[in-house]
């Protein structure tokens, strides 16, 4: 069998004494697409972050690409979205993207390939200071995606989208999935996320109530995993 | 029309400073203590006043835009701060030649020395706030506010001279002294020359304003093609 | 009364570790270790300018503190919230110079025996009339940063422009000041030719206090 | 005809000069809920922060219970949830909203029955920096209740939460609508806010291409307004 | 040469709109103005500290600049998706040591003349080893600095703490440079006993350039 993509392996995580993850183990092949579903501070983002290797586990382990998280190699491969947009207010479009683009050692002209593709070849000369929130969400999408990372982690990627960007951005991700890519996201946009998702998981304060393949029951009825799976 | 008021005005103010630099030069005598480089003087003060005279304006304009909240106001603060500021300027560069040569150094801290600095610092972090600014309504209204503060500078320089005992020569004018404490043939050339210096500030603060309101008037037939 | 509840706001966030009083405390101190690097402690010249000493410190501290006084509510677009409020611009601004104001005061009443102990100057017979001092000193201070803070509140460069904008407009306060305590540390008591410069600063505070009240109401509304 | 709640007169904004408000008008009553709806950048939050007296128009007027936006009795009735949640990091959820009962001279009880109410009673002593972006966005919506605004206005209010979550704020927002509040949010999320909504305007580059009442087909079909009034 | 990418994008924010450089330049006379308030500049003792003067000014705008350096990236998570980035926490820390350095030196740079001209010191003469000085000098104080910029990042008193932490550890580098730098400011060669403060300038750069980057990425990663 090969190394999965992405392996949790029994991971805990405390903040103080509130155990915000508890013995959490799951794992993810290339291709496969995760939809993270959990109420208001289940603990999604604290999962998504510990995959990111910006907090550690307090116990068990996380493997990406069969290597730890924190190893460059590895952060090279990821494609992080989260909370935040992660770009600079001060800087325009373009020039974020150049900046993100020479970290990652791609060149500067996949960084205008994705403003195109995000629709904001028009503004990309404008501070984004000035751009709307959706705006905002759309950069950020461009930054995830421009170094064609091989997993891709995004914490609720459809907040302030239209209409119009959450099909781009679905078109995007199952592209992703196609090339064999993977992914996993959390979000509460479920309708959106589950004709996407491969594989669905519910986390309930912090701990992990079910794991499995995307059925059609789920495709069908968003809220169908919280009332089938979920306790209360 | 208003081109030929400002050329008017220009060849106005070419005559008068040269005629003024003419007696200045030639008619006039050395003072007898300092030599020939007094004459410096003639343009050291007048240049104040004038700096002055322009921040008056940015003063009232600024409280205009205040209440009136239109931008043109705003165009004209601006426009006379730059100009005072180069006034100001030559102020300050003509006292350290001065200084240079009647001190033999370049610098004091004494009271007016020290203010003369401080007013042009103040208006100068005028000019860098507004710069800082990309709004235009947000840069009008902070730069105003700040513009009323800055004055209270003005005010202190002006009073420097009297406030504090400084190594800096007291006032001289008759106007503020009361009394004739410098030959009145000078005392009229300073007056004369602070009218060259002053014309040629109001011709520099509407030059100015003319390009600002040029700006305006593109930006705004650029909104009205906007909304077309 | 409102600005008091603005005051008690700020206060509450900025006191929320009981680290911060100790913070305060060492910063004073190291700023003291500095100066008395840069300057030789022991020379005559001290007495001489242990206002002007006392002041920097006071100044220094008093930009990093004002520097946060409005940008404080920019993370989470609490300024929008508060401009939304019937909360009055002069209220808000009022109950942010007040926050700041006690801040510095206390940092102020911390350095004072501090200083005393490092430079060798006695200042207990003259307590009172120099804590009044340091009032009118800081009042002049913070009303004037705060209202710079609410101006450069937007800006990138703020943490330079504000001591920029600041330093210079709040100078005549700040020598009276130096002035005063220069005379107090002395062992000196103010009167005389010297009232001119209390005058200067009280002057100064109430100018500045009805400028700024006037003109906030302003400037917070885009 | 009494005075309307909310009156927009020809409102015109420009950023530079880009327009990013052109004529706009449109009025509301007591008892209405408007979905502010477009397509990312069209100008939504600059419309609404105009209505809460946050920015100027460049001209037109706008007028909130008959008065200016800026008067201290318009702003004491209205509730304001931005797309920051507009509370502090550093203090608690009970501390931040005892700090804006107070200066909207509310009783600190109130401040707890809208903690219960957005189901934070349980972490009402935890500082916010410790909650999760849904429980950020619960409490931001308890702020904005507090008061019992004669308007609200909310900008993407159902952001970050979760189905229960959305399901509670529908229900604050119908309970306020019964008691003839007036509501105007902007949402991508049309399914959630065309259960409220008594009326509908889409803006499309600063123009409001529609306003009227919402239809069944909208409720039916969210997409329905972009498709039948929208340009492109 | 990652880190010279992380400058570079740090100098663009920072210098995003022109005038900062003259923001820089103001702050530094504005500086300058405020010690000439508080010790009499006219003063024959002004030679003998001139260079504990200039090194005040260049420590305080050193405070304010690195109180941003890693504050920067607060907005929008940024700093998440910077250590989420292959970039390592050494190159991200070098990046920004050298973007402060790069700042703060141009400041020094413009200083010096001001300060020749208003205190009446020539430096010309002395140009280059000044420059040496400064540049070990500067380098010290940014790579302490920017390390507790990081350490202090989240910190919501970070303002106090940053100055209150970085200054007495500061204190060695800030010594030598003073006194070197009064040295060549009297028209001296840095010579005999006074290598041995270069000495301590040198060493103390090496050891906590070395220090620093073996323990950033452990402060950098929670
Ligand atoms: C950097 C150096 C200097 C600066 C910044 C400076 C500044 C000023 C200012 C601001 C004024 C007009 C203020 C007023 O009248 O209220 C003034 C006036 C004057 N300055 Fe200077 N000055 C400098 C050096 C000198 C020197 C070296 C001399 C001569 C030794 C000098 C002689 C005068 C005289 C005679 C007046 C007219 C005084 C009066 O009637 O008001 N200045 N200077
Ligand atoms: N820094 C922290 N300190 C203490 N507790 C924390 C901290 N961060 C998160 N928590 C707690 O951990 C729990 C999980 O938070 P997390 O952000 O992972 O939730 P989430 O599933 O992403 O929720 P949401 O859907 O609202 O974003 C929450 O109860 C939260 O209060
Ligand atoms: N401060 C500003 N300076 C310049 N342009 C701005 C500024 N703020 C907003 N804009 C522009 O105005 C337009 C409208 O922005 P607004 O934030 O109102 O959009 P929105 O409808 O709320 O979009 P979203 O759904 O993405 O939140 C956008 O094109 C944006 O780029
Ligand atoms: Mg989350
Ligand atoms: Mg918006």
């Amino acid at each position: 069998m090969p190394e999965p993509v992405l392996a949790v392996d029994h991971v805990f995580k405390y903040f103080g004494d509130y155990p915000a993850l508890h013995d959490v183990s799951f794992s993810l092949n290339g291709g496969e697409c995760l939809a993270l579903i959990g109420r208001n501070g289940a603990g999604k983002t604290t999962m998504l972050k510990i995959l990111a290797g910006l907090s550690g586990a307090a116990q068990g382990e996380v493997r990406l690409f069969g290597d730890s998280p924190r190893q460059a190699s590895a952060r090279r491969r990821i494609g992080l979205l989260g909370h935040g947009i992660g770009v600079y207010d001060e800087l325009t479009a373009i020039e974020n993207l150049t900046i993100f683009a020479q970290l990652y050692g791609v060149s500067a002209a996949v960084a205008r390939h994705w403003l195109e593709r995000t629709q904001l070849a028009h503004v990309a000369n404008a501070p984004v200071r000035e751009f709307s929130r959706g705006m905002r969400q759309r950069l950020a999408v461009a930054r995830a995606f421009l170094h064609d990372p091989a997993l891709l982690i995004l914490d609720e990627p459809f907040t302030a989208l239209d209409d119009r960007a959450i099909a781009l951005l679905q078109g995007l991700l199952a592209e992703a999935k196609a090339a064999g890519r993977t992914i996993i996201m959390s979000t509460h946009q479920l309708r959106e996320a589950m004709e996407l998702a491969t594989h669905v998981a519910l986390i309930e304060r912090g701990k992990l109530v079910h794991f499995g393949v995307r059925s059609a029951e789920m495709l069908a009825d968003p809220t169908y995993v919280y009332r089938t799976f979920g306790a209360a | 029309m208003a081109k030929n008021i400002r050329l008017g005005l220009g060849a106005l103010v070419g005559m008068l400073l040269l005629r003024n630099l003419y007696v200045i030069l030639f008619n006039l005598p050395d003072e007898m203590e300092q030599g020939p480089i007094y004459r410096i003087f003639y343009y050291h003060l007048p240049a104040f006043f004038a700096a002055i005279l322009c921040y008056i304006t940015a003063l009232v304009a600024s409280s205009m835009y205040l209440i009136k909240k239109n931008l043109r106001y705003d165009a004209i603060a601006m426009s006379a701060t730059e100009v005072g500021l180069a006034f100001a300027a030559v102020n300050l560069i003509t006292g350290m030649i001065w200084g240079r040569i009647s001190w033999g150094i370049w610098w004091a801290w004494d009271a007016r020395l020290t203010w003369a600095l401080i007013c042009w610092l103040v208006y100068f972090g005028y000019l860098m706030l507004r710069q800082a600014i990309d709004d235009p309504t947000e840069r009008a209204k902070n730069s105003a506010v700040l513009s009323i503060f800055a004055f209270v500078s003005v005010a202190i320089t002006y009073k420097a001279i009297e406030w504090w005992r400084t190594q800096h020569p007291g006032p001289v004018l008759s106007i503020r002294t009361g009394k004739q404490l410098i030959d009145p043939v000078m005392e009229n050339m300073l007056y004369m020359n602070f009218l060259a210096l002053a014309t040629l500030a109001v011709l520099m603060v509407i030059i100015r304003l003319n390009q600002e309101e040029m700006q305006r008037q593109i930006d705004g037939l650029r909104r009205r093609a906007h909304a077309i | 009364m409102v600005f008091l509840q603005i005051a008690a706001k700020d206060l509450r966030s900025e006191l929320r570790t009981k680290e911060s009083l100790n913070a305060s405390l060492s910063f004073a101190v190291v700023i003291l270790l500095l100066f008395s690097f840069a300057f030789d402690p022991s020379s005559e010249a001290v007495a001489e300018f242990s206002g002007g000493l006392l002041w920097l410190v006071f100044a220094f501290a008093g930009a990093l503190i004002l520097n946060r006084s409005f940008a404080r509510e920019l993370p989470n677009d609490c300024l929008e919230v508060l401009i939304a409020s019937p909360v009055s611009g002069a209220q808000l601004f009022l109950g942010k110079t007040v926050a700041s104001f006690v801040l510095l005061m206390t940092i102020e009443v911390i350095c004072l025996p501090i200083f005393g102990i490092f430079y060798d100057i006695t200042w207990i017979p003259q307590a009172l009339p120099l804590l009044g001092i340091f009032a009118l000193g800081t009042w002049g201070m913070t009303i004037l940063g705060t209202l710079f803070s609410a101006l450069t509140v937007n800006l990138s460069l703020r943490e330079l422009m504000l001591p920029m904008l600041l330093y210079p407009l709040m100078l005549p306060a700040l020598m009276a000041a130096m002035r005063l305590t220069t005379i107090l540390l002395a062992g000196n008591a103010i009167a005389g030719n010297d009232m001119v410069w209390l005058r200067l600063l009280i002057g100064f505070d109430i100018i500045f206090t009805a400028l700024s009240l006037a003109l906030v109401e302003t400037i917070l509304v885009r």
